[in-house]
């Protein structure tokens, strides 16, 4: 029954190959790897415009007063409304496209087996929306007023009124993009998680499934519970920004604080939306280049659902201070601690998956094995801030920029670069130059320290985030203070000039690279098993099926260290 | 088979109709006898809100399927009522109250209510509250 | 360790370093202990053409225990925080000490407005004295403060003080603190206010008894230079009227 | 879109495709109104005086529009089991059904939005009546949406005979829809 479809499927696709215009095969296109590439595309381009705003606004804080090359004055606004968008560009036009909606339409239907996502209507028409979300934002930032300037957080009254926030049409643009990139996600979520539930290759059992599915999927469910209560948040403030009602006035009876409540309801979870598919891709690179298998497979999965069950447990810890009821803290400081025993477990796990094996240090495992020491200091700097007490003081310093910069950008460009290395020959079919990658890897991470860690030392010394000018302040205003915060830009330069030797050799790779073959990396999932490029409908000989767990490296029985999960063999080794 | 299914959603339909026809009597006779506070409240949360989760769980288990659907799905649409209600009293201790520790609400209740002719019950439901 | 990069200035500071001191010491071993794990078995399981990686599945009890002992550890570290962490919150949030001077502190766009008790240490009273972005206290003395919003949110930060909490606007949210180091410092605005957020900058000033009791004398309203506070004063509350009318 | 995609027509789960999706819908919907009416109740609870303005919503609209949704919920469900009979005509009389009694639901709304308006409670009267109309103007665009889409596939689909399952998917919406009502009715009409 399969072969007949499939072959029914090569069929077709020949046939169209010859009419197939650039725009229905490259913009219009149902197919999840074109999707996938699309919105992989539109986050680097989101990402460029996001590194750029943070170029002009650690420019500002290293020269305070003088004009930003290829930008001109920083006024105060501008400067809020550049932290604003930098922040918020990254989160929702950055890490979420490129980690979950560009990985997830990629990778999972070629991981799990089949040809497609099961709606690619829908799968097409959510790129589309996000697309047009995209849109909307960058249009806020040329509208009358300029962009939107109140913090990604974007609280009430602040963000409702105008009077207040002097953009009276920069905010409401600002909310309705970041409404549409959820619509968008939504719907993709709901294709993810639809997609991995039923669209199975034959004899793929639950514990069969790579962990970037699992984290993907896992990421989608997450998502999707919290962010309701935000969009329901969202109309009621565009109601309060555009037509005037009063549901976060407090003069009127409303109350500013429940917005706080219904954003980090989603914030929260929102920082494991997007660590989830990181950790996935580590955890996929890790194994192959060990050529190890995953150490406790089942315990990190555990561990990832006990992981997304308490993120709902924990969001009012962003909230210590800002006018919650101070007995709160006893509740959310408890379950924010616990929190820390299943990140370890998973961390654990991944370091024990190291021991025994035979490390290759090709640049997606230089990625990958960074990933794991930039984000343990990320993590364990949450402690300080999860623990109410230190909270007190460390809230709203740059000691918790730090500390989730620390988070967020081994997740959304560590995990973004291993990605792109490790699956380049499938996506393109063809070779990253590996010299370059190395220079771009050794680059990147090492400026990238140069930027956090001085701030770790200002936000301890009582420094607060989205000030414009710290020669305001007189306890700021010191050379000592200073000079970190000159390090810290130049440390920036340094890393964005680091990138281009990245684009170059992505570049030229896709005409000049080596030919990959079908499996560079003589890794085991289904993947690997499609030609590079592979061709719409995925794998034109026919639909594999799985016969064992993703990660059978190094196998006693066998003469090869690798066995992929489509080869028929006389036994189900491990994962019953 | 096929009829019976239909007959099923027959009887349940009617039985929806009479829960429907209760809850909106609940009220009424409230105010026919004049209950007010708590014997109001006690009439009116089972008839107006008993009753709905009653329609509710009626609707869903046989006009959806939910009984004879995979586990999935009631698994999916229980956990997220779950987390609603983790929510609601995350949040309940701040914007539930006018006043907490060490923090308060200086807002006043407006007196009299937008629509005049219905101010009477005012005094005696701010206490239920 | 905080206080080599900054003052601690009140009584519950080092209470707030204290627990940081703590913090540093467990989360810093477990983090060199990783790192060290980590980097060994890097270096140590490095490619070798005679060596073929081990298969190891992480699914037998006996290596499930190499991250199940570390993890209840782990929880064992997570309770000392908690209960320090509790005890430190319930000191400076929950539970106030008698009042011995009050201070009301009123934050708009964008400034700070502080009304102190004058010599009666009574607020509401006719010789309060208000002052944009000027904090005085006197050294040794629990201070209750009251914190309101004319606006938007934002935030009472006073770093030395180890002390934040956001005003918000409908409420009027209460705390205390107890200064016991003399000198001048910043108070910065910690939550994202509008426009001029960044100069949002006033100057707590602590003083010992008799320099306070002389500030309180220059200032208090009955003496001669009071016509410009008074004013500055009533420009503020027109315009929190209007702010009030408007929204 | 030329060939039939595989995926779509694989069933781990055992439930088919389209349906899972339905109750993912479901289930996000349900946080959506979730939010909206845990953020309602929130303010329910604190203010007193809402309990006054809840008296002034017409119950008796309500009540009937109540029940036309119940009613709809009961054809759409027939509707169902006709297609499962693979009876093009019934199921498509019963899909119109239900839509007719959707837009007599949408009707007595804009009725009853006149009659409140023109008595001058409108969405700026007060926070009551912003949750009001957000509530129910949110739950009436989706009756509009559930009602299009449902048209669509009379029109489309059961006419020509095929994907017979969507006529269950859209009941399963609607039923969410109605479950919906059945709650902001004791909520904003009858606890007063």
């Amino acid at each position: 029954m399969a072969e007949v479809a499939t072959a029914d499927v090569s069929h077709d696709d020949h046939h169209h190959e010859h009419e197939q215009t650039f725009w229905s095969k490259y913009v219009f296109s149902t197919d999840h790897k074109i999707i996938g590439f699309q919105y992989l595309f539109t986050g680097i381009a989101m990402a460029i415009i996001g590194g750029y705003f943070a170029y002009v606004f650690r420019m500002q804080l290293a020269f305070p007063g003088s004009s930003v090359p290829f930008f001109g004055i920083v006024s105060p606004s501008a400067y809020n409304s550049l932290v604003t968008n930098h922040g918020t560009i990254m989160i929702f036009w950055v890490a979420m496209p490129v980690l979950i909606a560009a990985m997830g339409n990629f990778l999972i239907p070629l991981m799990i087996g089949c040809d497609d996502m099961v709606f690619p209507r829908v799968n097409r028409l959510s790129y589309q929306i996000f697309l047009l979300s995209a849109i909307v934002l960058i249009a806020s930032f040329f509208v009358p007023g300029g962009g939107f300037g109140g913090a990604w957080t974007a609280y009430p009254p602040l963000s409702a009124l105008a009077k207040y926030n002097a953009t009276p049409f920069g905010a409401p643009m600002w909310l309705i993009a970041v409404a549409l990139e959820i619509v968008a996600f939504l719907l993709g979520g709901i294709n993810f998680i639809t997609t991995a539930m039923n669209a199975r290759a034959k004899g793929m059992r639950m514990y069969d499934i790579p962990i970037v599915v699992w984290m993907i999927v896992i990421a989608s469910m997450l998502f999707m519970a919290s962010v309701g209560p935000l969009v329901a948040g969202a109309v009621m403030l565009l109601f309060d920004q555009t037509l005037g009602t009063t549901f976060f006035d407090a003069s009127a009876g409303g109350d500013p604080v429940l917005w706080q409540h219904l954003f980090w309801f989603f914030g929260h979870p929102e920082v494991y939306v997007v660590l989830l598919p990181a950790m996935g891709i580590v955890a996929e690179v890790m194994c192959t280049f060990a050529r190890k298998k995953l150490f406790g497979y089942k315990l990190i999965l555990y561990a990832t659902v006990g992981l997304g069950i308490l993120s709902f447990f924990v969001w009012a810890h962003h909230q210590f201070i800002s006018g919650v009821d101070p007995r709160a803290a006893y509740l959310f400081t408890t379950t924010t601690l616990l929190i820390s025993i299943p990140v370890a477990i998973m961390l654990f796990a991944y370091i024990a998956t190291l021991y025994g094996g035979s490390i290759q240090f090709t640049t997606a495992m230089l990625f990958a094995l960074s990933f794991l020491a930039e984000f343990l200091i990320g993590g364990v700097t949450g402690i300080w801030l999860g623990s109410s007490g230190t909270d007190i003081y460390l809230h709203d310093t740059y000691f918790v920029l730090a500390h989730f910069h620390y988070t967020f950008f081994p997740i959304a460009i560590i995990g973004t670069f291993t990605a792109i290395y490790y699956w380049y020959p499938k996506m393109f079919g063809r070779m990253m130059n590996e010299t370059w990658g190395k220079i771009h890897f050794w680059g990147t991470i090492i400026a990238f320290n140069g930027i956090f860690l001085p701030l770790f030392f200002l936000g301890a010394a009582g420094q607060h985030r989205r000030i414009y000018n710290y020669q305001n302040f007189p306890d700021l205003a010191g050379d000592n203070m200073q000079d970190l915060r000159v390090f810290a830009t130049i440390s920036l330069v340094i890393m964005l000039l680091f990138q281009i030797p990245f684009v170059i050799n992505f570049i030229v790779s896709l005409k000049r690279g080596k030919k990959a073959g079908k499996n560079p990396w003589k890794a085991n999932t289904l993947e690997w098993v499609a030609p590079s490029p592979p061709p719409h409908g995925n794998f034109p000989d026919g639909m594999p099926e799985v016969y064992r767990g993703p990660y059978e490296f190094a196998h006693p029985d066998r003469e090869d260290d690798y066995w992929p999960q489509n080869e028929p063999g006389n036994q189900k080794p491990a994962n019953k | 088979m096929a009829g019976n299914s239909l007959k099923k959603y027959n009887r349940i339909y009617v039985a929806l109709l009479i829960l429907f026809i209760v809850s909106v009597l609940g009220p009424e006779i409230a105010d026919i006898f004049g209950m007010e506070g708590l014997s109001r409240m006690a009439l009116i949360l089972p008839t107006a809100f008993g009753i709905a989760i009653v329609k509710a769980y009626m609707v869903a288990a046989h006009f959806m399927h939910l009984k004879t659907e995979k586990i999935y799905a009631p698994y999916i649409l229980l956990v997220s009522l779950a987390l609603m209600v983790v929510f609601f009293f995350g949040v309940k201790i701040d914007i539930m109250a006018s006043e907490g520790h060490n923090w308060e609400k200086p807002y006043k209740e407006p007196t009299e209510s937008s629509a005049s002719h219905h101010g009477d019950h005012s005094e005696s439901h701010d206490d239920d509250h | 360790m905080l206080e080599k990069l900054l003052p601690a200035a009140s009584t519950y500071a080092k209470d707030i370093d204290g627990l940081f001191d703590l913090i540093t010491y467990l989360v810093g071993f477990w983090f060199i202990l990783a790192m060290g794990v980590f980097f060994y078995l890097v270096f140590r399981y490095r490619r070798k053409p005679s060596e073929k990686a081990q298969y190891i599945t992480g699914e037998t009890h006996k290596q499930k225990l190499a991250i199940e002992v570390p993890h209840y550890l782990i929880l064992l570290c997570d309770i000392a925080i908690l209960v320090l962490t509790f005890i430190v919150w319930h000191h400076v949030k929950i539970e106030k000490p008698p009042a011995e001077d009050e201070v009301r502190i009123v934050g708009q766009q964008w400034a700070w407005t502080f009304y102190h008790s004058g010599a009666d240490g009574l607020l509401g009273t006719d010789d309060d004295i208000a002052k944009v972005n000027e904090l005085h206290v006197k050294k040794d003395t629990v201070y209750h403060y009251k914190l309101e919003s004319r606006d938007v949110m934002h935030s009472f930060s006073v770093p030395v003080f180890r002390l934040k909490q956001d005003t918000i606007p409908g409420r009027i949210i209460e705390g205390w603190f107890e200064p016991n180091k003399t000198g001048e410092w910043d108070i910065q605005c910690a939550e994202m206010c509008g426009v001029a957020h960044g100069i949002m900058a006033a100057r707590i000033f602590i003083e010992t008894e008799e320099e306070h009791a002389a500030w309180i004398a220059a200032n208090s309203p009955n003496s001669a230079d009071t016509s410009m506070i008074a004013k500055n004063e009533t420009v503020l509350e027109t315009q929190a009227q209007e702010d009030r009318s408007n929204g | 879109m030329a060939h039939q995609i595989i995926a779509t027509s694989r069933s781990a789960t055992g439930i088919p495709t389209g349906r899972l999706a339905v109750w993912w819908v479901v289930a996000s919907e349900i946080f959506i109104f979730g939010g909206l009416i845990a953020a309602y109740l929130l303010n329910r609870f604190l203010h007193g005086s809402w309990a006054q303005e809840a008296a002034v919503t017409n119950t008796f609209i309500g009540g009937i529009n109540t029940f036309w949704l119940l009613t709809s919920s009961w054809f759409v469900v027939i509707a169902h089991h006709y297609s499962e009979q693979r009876d093009a005509k019934k199921t498509r009389q019963f899909l119109w059904l239900t839509i007719l009694l959707g837009g007599f639901f949408m009707g007595f709304k804009f009725v009853e939005y006149y009659k409140e308006i023109s008595h001058g409670m409108t969405l700026f009267t007060n926070n009551f009546w912003s949750f009001y109309y957000t509530a129910t103007g949110l739950h009436g665009f989706h009756v509009l949406c559930g009602m299009v889409i449902m048209a669509i596939i009379a029109e489309g689909d059961i006419k020509n005979e095929r994907n017979w399952h969507r006529v269950e998917n859209i009941g399963i919406y609607w039923h969410f829809v109605d479950i919906v009502w059945i709650f902001l009715f004791p909520l904003l009409y009858i606890a007063k």
